[in-house]
């Protein structure tokens, strides 16, 4: 069994697996940037080790460092969370040769999932149904606009090794074809290291709907129902949902099958999650495969009672799955809102600093996966995501208001977040009806004047904290002025008192 | 005491009388009585107003005033309603001129997308700023022309710094 | 349908009603004392009034203000909560006569099951089985001597009225009985303002177990399963679970039916819980029934998925439960401590204060229903329970190793709370197996010397705080003597400035 | 610099150096390295001791200081040795002559269970007073006769109001 696992991550996620191991009795090890010294992974392993300086290429994505901070901590297995090094199947290989267990699947299913154009490939083979287009890399403009020709206008050119919508462009007529080729080519060189890029038939306002699934070393592969991912912007998933509004049983039967038969096809073991887009009719295509645990699992979690980090080390540590496909229940509904520390009345600009005050949302239904905790700086080398609050309800419309109720008891002060955002979003008539496509964040309206009572609220308080600090001042004043708050002001002392602090 | 406060474009005309937590206000014309109760630290208070609750924080955010009443937010400005009479001409004149637009945190200049002398409009993109893994474009606030372009792409730049001058 | 409901409660509980209440659409009017003026359910609802002065008597037990301000607000119904007025007969009926909705039972079923003599004889008639015993109030010692004479002592010398553990007295032999009598006479009139007392065979090392039901208004009633509740201290419930480890479906079965018919048997309507104790044999006895929600609802809550509160809002406003007792599903293992603000090393002796720092558990599986929030300070005019901890796993272990993992993240500083007392008592052997009994709490062993390694780290901090507190004093030092810490010290400072914080 | 540091009955001696984060310490004839760093505002601190991590925070109640390493609570007593050897002869004595059992908190008296003239025992209970709806037993920390008692069955008394005074 294992004994003790080394957290090759940080964030919410790094705290998210260190829970599960303290529940299982499993020692833990985080590691660190330099920037990441009072992070809330740190504070909450067994031991945690400085990696290397703040960007990820000198810690969190150096291999070297990290294998040998498990050896020397004597870490029998290493999990990897998701992104940095989630799904490097070298990194996975070399985790193995050092001795090493590493929690997801062989470097070589992950290889057989990371070429875009190879899975196409194998997933046919399978019976999955793929996007009509292109197994191989186009090599010419000519061989692509007969491609285009033949399974028509728009067609979507990316990149075989991408992710994250970087080597993707949208083609409208034959005219702009050349010149997609040419940017796309280029843009995946220089994010890839590969230049290879296919075309795809392009859908229309699909929806995007994936399957977890997990395979033990035994040969067991189950699925443990949907996520509805469609509310993105630039490819980022935003909110998630279990069940997904346009699925039936039938549908989802179909869906869970072809996603085992996904998995199975490339000989994976451990969890990973089999992404399909879903068009207006109702027909779904599969689009890729994430070979790692997701952002979005707690929403599988909830709705299943599972611990996927539980079953991710136990699969790990060669244990057989211990329910089969026919005792998977799926109950009631469930919601994550990602709650990321950027400002979504400026373009989702990132918003750095420290968090001056927190209070956190509860009750029945919700459960916050966090990473931070009352004073923590937001660095700036790394994902803006800081905690994910994910609601369970009997009914979508129960989560639904769960949701918005867990959104305004959150209080994050010092730094912008999504939070507002979300409650837009989730009252939106599209996403209350379930009608809704990836095209949602794209086509929300301009902020409707929701708070207008608040704002007057905001304005009486801001004139009497602003008499206050006046008031305070006038007798202390030195020269005066008190009555415009050139004293010292409570305000500006609060503000000054919170960068002493920081400095210290 | 009057005062006049700025949320967004509105600006709203506040008298009041203020009390030991009992406030009594008038604000564009209708009258509150305001129960304010400091809960923690001298920045988050209840506030009832005719038996309505609202929790409100104060908070600075660099030179910026912020108010969240009930989870919505506001940036404010707050003046002595004398003083501001007194100031109404200084300030439009200072309102005038250039516009600098500053990296709002350290990060790696993308993209650069108007030159010397170009014409640009109110809310028209102007530099894409990489930070946090995610690319963001920054915009001219107001329009005019651009004076001055101090950064190049592939360029490391810190919190403030500027990069780009637009004038009239 | 109900558009406002106003709490007549305040901590916790308020917050939990106002929640559900949110999600339902539903307006809130809290109502508070002038202790409770920045309590967390004065800043949750709606709306707030203040209803007189911190003693109970001048608030929250003061039924005219309550039904005064309700009618002002415009509630269409009133909610209880527990405590205070929950039970009180008089006051469901005057809500009745002013038009408003009472969320519970009639005052009728409260004082069915109010009298504990009554409500053992209709026990009796409706064939639950009730502890041997008298049905009617002990007249005489002689009487009384004949009784405990044909039950056999130990017996148990209890208050028609009683509850909390006033006015009970065990009895080993009969020359103790006569002056039971008396000193339980004289505790009974003094507490509830009767005198009558009565006889019970006294179980010994019992186990508290209890199940939950809902009875709406056309005649459905059903059980939604068990609670064990055998963690107590003075007759305080610390620590409760379902399932109970002692029961198996068949005892399930026979306790939930009995439950249901003693609710039946007094016209009960909305949420209750009928409460059993089981001996060494799994024997069960009715012991009481509860005339509202209970503290621990969330427990049933976390293994049915059902809102409790949502159905007692939906049963108040007549609409029939939504389901039968066959689609009732008890999933995985649920587990509640209660977080008091008591020193468990002294005594469990309240602590008040300023609650100066607060981090809250999250992540899988964890609730927290809490009824205070950072820079409250704790009244010494209520009960001392804060929040409430609340986990679900699919098993039982895994629940315990939850809630263990998420008592280690809870930090609330400024005040003693009753963490270490649960994490000390999970960690009992006793505990773990499932095979405890009532007197659990007062045959704990001393507390064990658990924490050695981090009270050498703690004397290390101490020693790097005072060390540096000393080097900062020197240079600012008026006068020296630095070295001592008699200059300013952060540590003083740090005090000083919350001090100061309160009173502004 | 060397402290002495007591938690309950056991005092350690502390020596330290401390530079900019790191701090080098024995303690007890065990050496370690400690890294520390602030979390938040001067009183959470993460320490590093080995690779092992604590989170640590420094807190004052009352006069009382104590120090709470990954959830364990400890009251705690600094004192240089130097300094702390000098008073050694004073300390006893003072800590000698006659013991308040004072309220821990504001409530109303419940019971008095001693008489002046009475002796106790150390942890004896002698007091029972209630409040937050609860009775509360005090005992007394140390042996001796009661000397004392100031409040009587029913009265209600404030924090630190003495109720009982033990002499020798």
């Amino acid at each position: 069994m294992i004994r003790k696992i080394l957290i090759a991550n940080r964030g919410e996620i790094a705290v998210r697996v260190i829970r599960t191991c303290r529940e299982m009795g499993i020692e833990t090890t985080a590691v660190f940037s330099e920037a990441d010294r009072t992070a809330l992974h740190v504070q909450f392993a067994d031991e945690a080790f400085c990696i290397g300086d703040a960007p990820s290429s000198d810690s969190y994505l150096h291999m070297d460092r990290i294998i040998d901070t498990a050896q020397k901590a004597g870490a029998d297995a290493v999990h990897p969370g998701y992104g940095f090094l989630s799904e490097n199947a070298d990194f996975a290989d070399r985790c193995v040769e050092a001795g090493i267990t590493f929690i997801g699947p062989s470097g070589d299913a992950m290889r057989a999932m990371g070429s875009k154009t190879a899975a196409r490939k194998t997933m046919s083979r399978a019976g999955v149904p793929v996007v009509p287009g292109t197994e191989e890399g186009i090599e010419s403009d000519e061989e692509g606009l007969g491609v285009a020709e033949s399974i028509g206008y728009p067609v979507l050119v990316k990149a075989a090794m991408g992710g994250g919508g970087k080597g993707m462009r949208v083609v409208e007529s034959p005219d702009d074809l050349a010149g997609a080729l040419r940017t796309a080519r280029s843009e995946a060189q220089s994010a890839f290291g590969d230049d290879t890029v296919y075309l795809e038939k392009y859908l229309v306002e699909p929806r995007h709907v994936e399957f977890q699934v997990l395979a033990d070393q035994h040969g067991n592969v189950v699925h443990l129902g949907e996520r509805e991912c469609s509310v993105q912007r630039r490819h980022q998933k935003l909110i998630e949902e279990s069940p997904s509004c346009i699925l039936d049983d039938a549908l989802r039967n179909a869906m869970g099958e072809a996603a085992v038969r996904a998995a199975e096809a490339v000989g994976y073991t451990n969890a990973g999650t089999v992404e399909f887009i879903v068009d207006q009719d109702r027909q779904f295509y599969f689009l890729e495969m994430n070979t790692r645990l997701q952002v979005e699992h707690p929403v599988t979690e909830l709705r299943t009672g599972q611990d996927l980090v539980r079953r991710q080390i136990e699969i790990a540590a060669g244990m057989p799955l211990p329910f089969r496909q026919e005792d998977v229940r799926l109950h009631g509904a469930s919601l994550e809102c990602r709650i990321s520390a950027e400002d979504p009345n400026a373009q989702f600009m990132p918003s750095v600093g420290a968090v001056t005050r927190l209070s956190e949302p509860g009750g029945p239904g919700v459960r916050l996966d966090s990473g931070f905790c009352a004073g923590y700086e937001v660095p700036i080398y790394y994902d803006p995501m800081i905690a994910k609050l994910i609601v369970w309800a009997e009914k979508r419309e129960e989560a639904i208001a769960r949701m918005k109720r867990a959104l305004e008891e959150y209080d994050i002060g010092g730094i912008k977040t999504t939070i507002p955002f979300h409650l837009r979003a989730l009252s939106d008539p599209r996403f209350i009806s379930g009608d809704y496509s990836t095209s949602f964040v794209e086509t929300m309206g301009p902020d409707e004047d929701a708070g207008a009572d608040e704002r007057h609220i905001a304005a009486a308080f801001a004139a009497i904290m602003k008499h206050r600090e006046a008031r305070r001042a006038t007798p202390a004043g030195v020269g005066g002025d008190g009555a415009d708050g050139a004293g010292e002001s409570p305000w500006k002392l609060t503000g000054r008192r919170d960068a002493m602090r920081r400095e210290r | 005491m009057s005062y006049l406060v700025t949320i967004q474009d509105t600006t709203y005309t506040v008298s009041l009388d203020d009390r030991e937590g009992k406030v009594a206000l008038r604000i564009d014309g209708r009258t509150l009585e305001i129960d304010m109760a400091s809960i923690h630290e001298d920045r988050l208070f209840s506030l009832l107003v005719d038996g309505r609750s609202y929790t409100a924080v104060a908070a600075t955010r660099g030179e910026q005033r912020e108010v969240k009443v009930n989870g919505v937010s506001s940036e404010v400005t707050v003046e002595d309603e004398q003083l501001a009479r007194l100031r109404g001409q200084v300030k439009s004149r200072r309102r005038a001129g250039s516009e600098q637009i500053k990296a709002p945190m350290p990060g790696r200049i993308v993209y650069v997308s108007v030159a010397v002398g170009d014409t640009v409009e109110s809310g028209q993109g102007v530099v894409v700023i990489e930070a946090m893994k995610m690319e963001n474009e920054l915009h001219a606030h107001a329009g005019g022309t651009v004076k001055d372009i101090r950064v190049g792409e592939g360029d490391t730049v810190d919190k403030n710094d500027v990069l780009v001058v637009i004038g009239d």
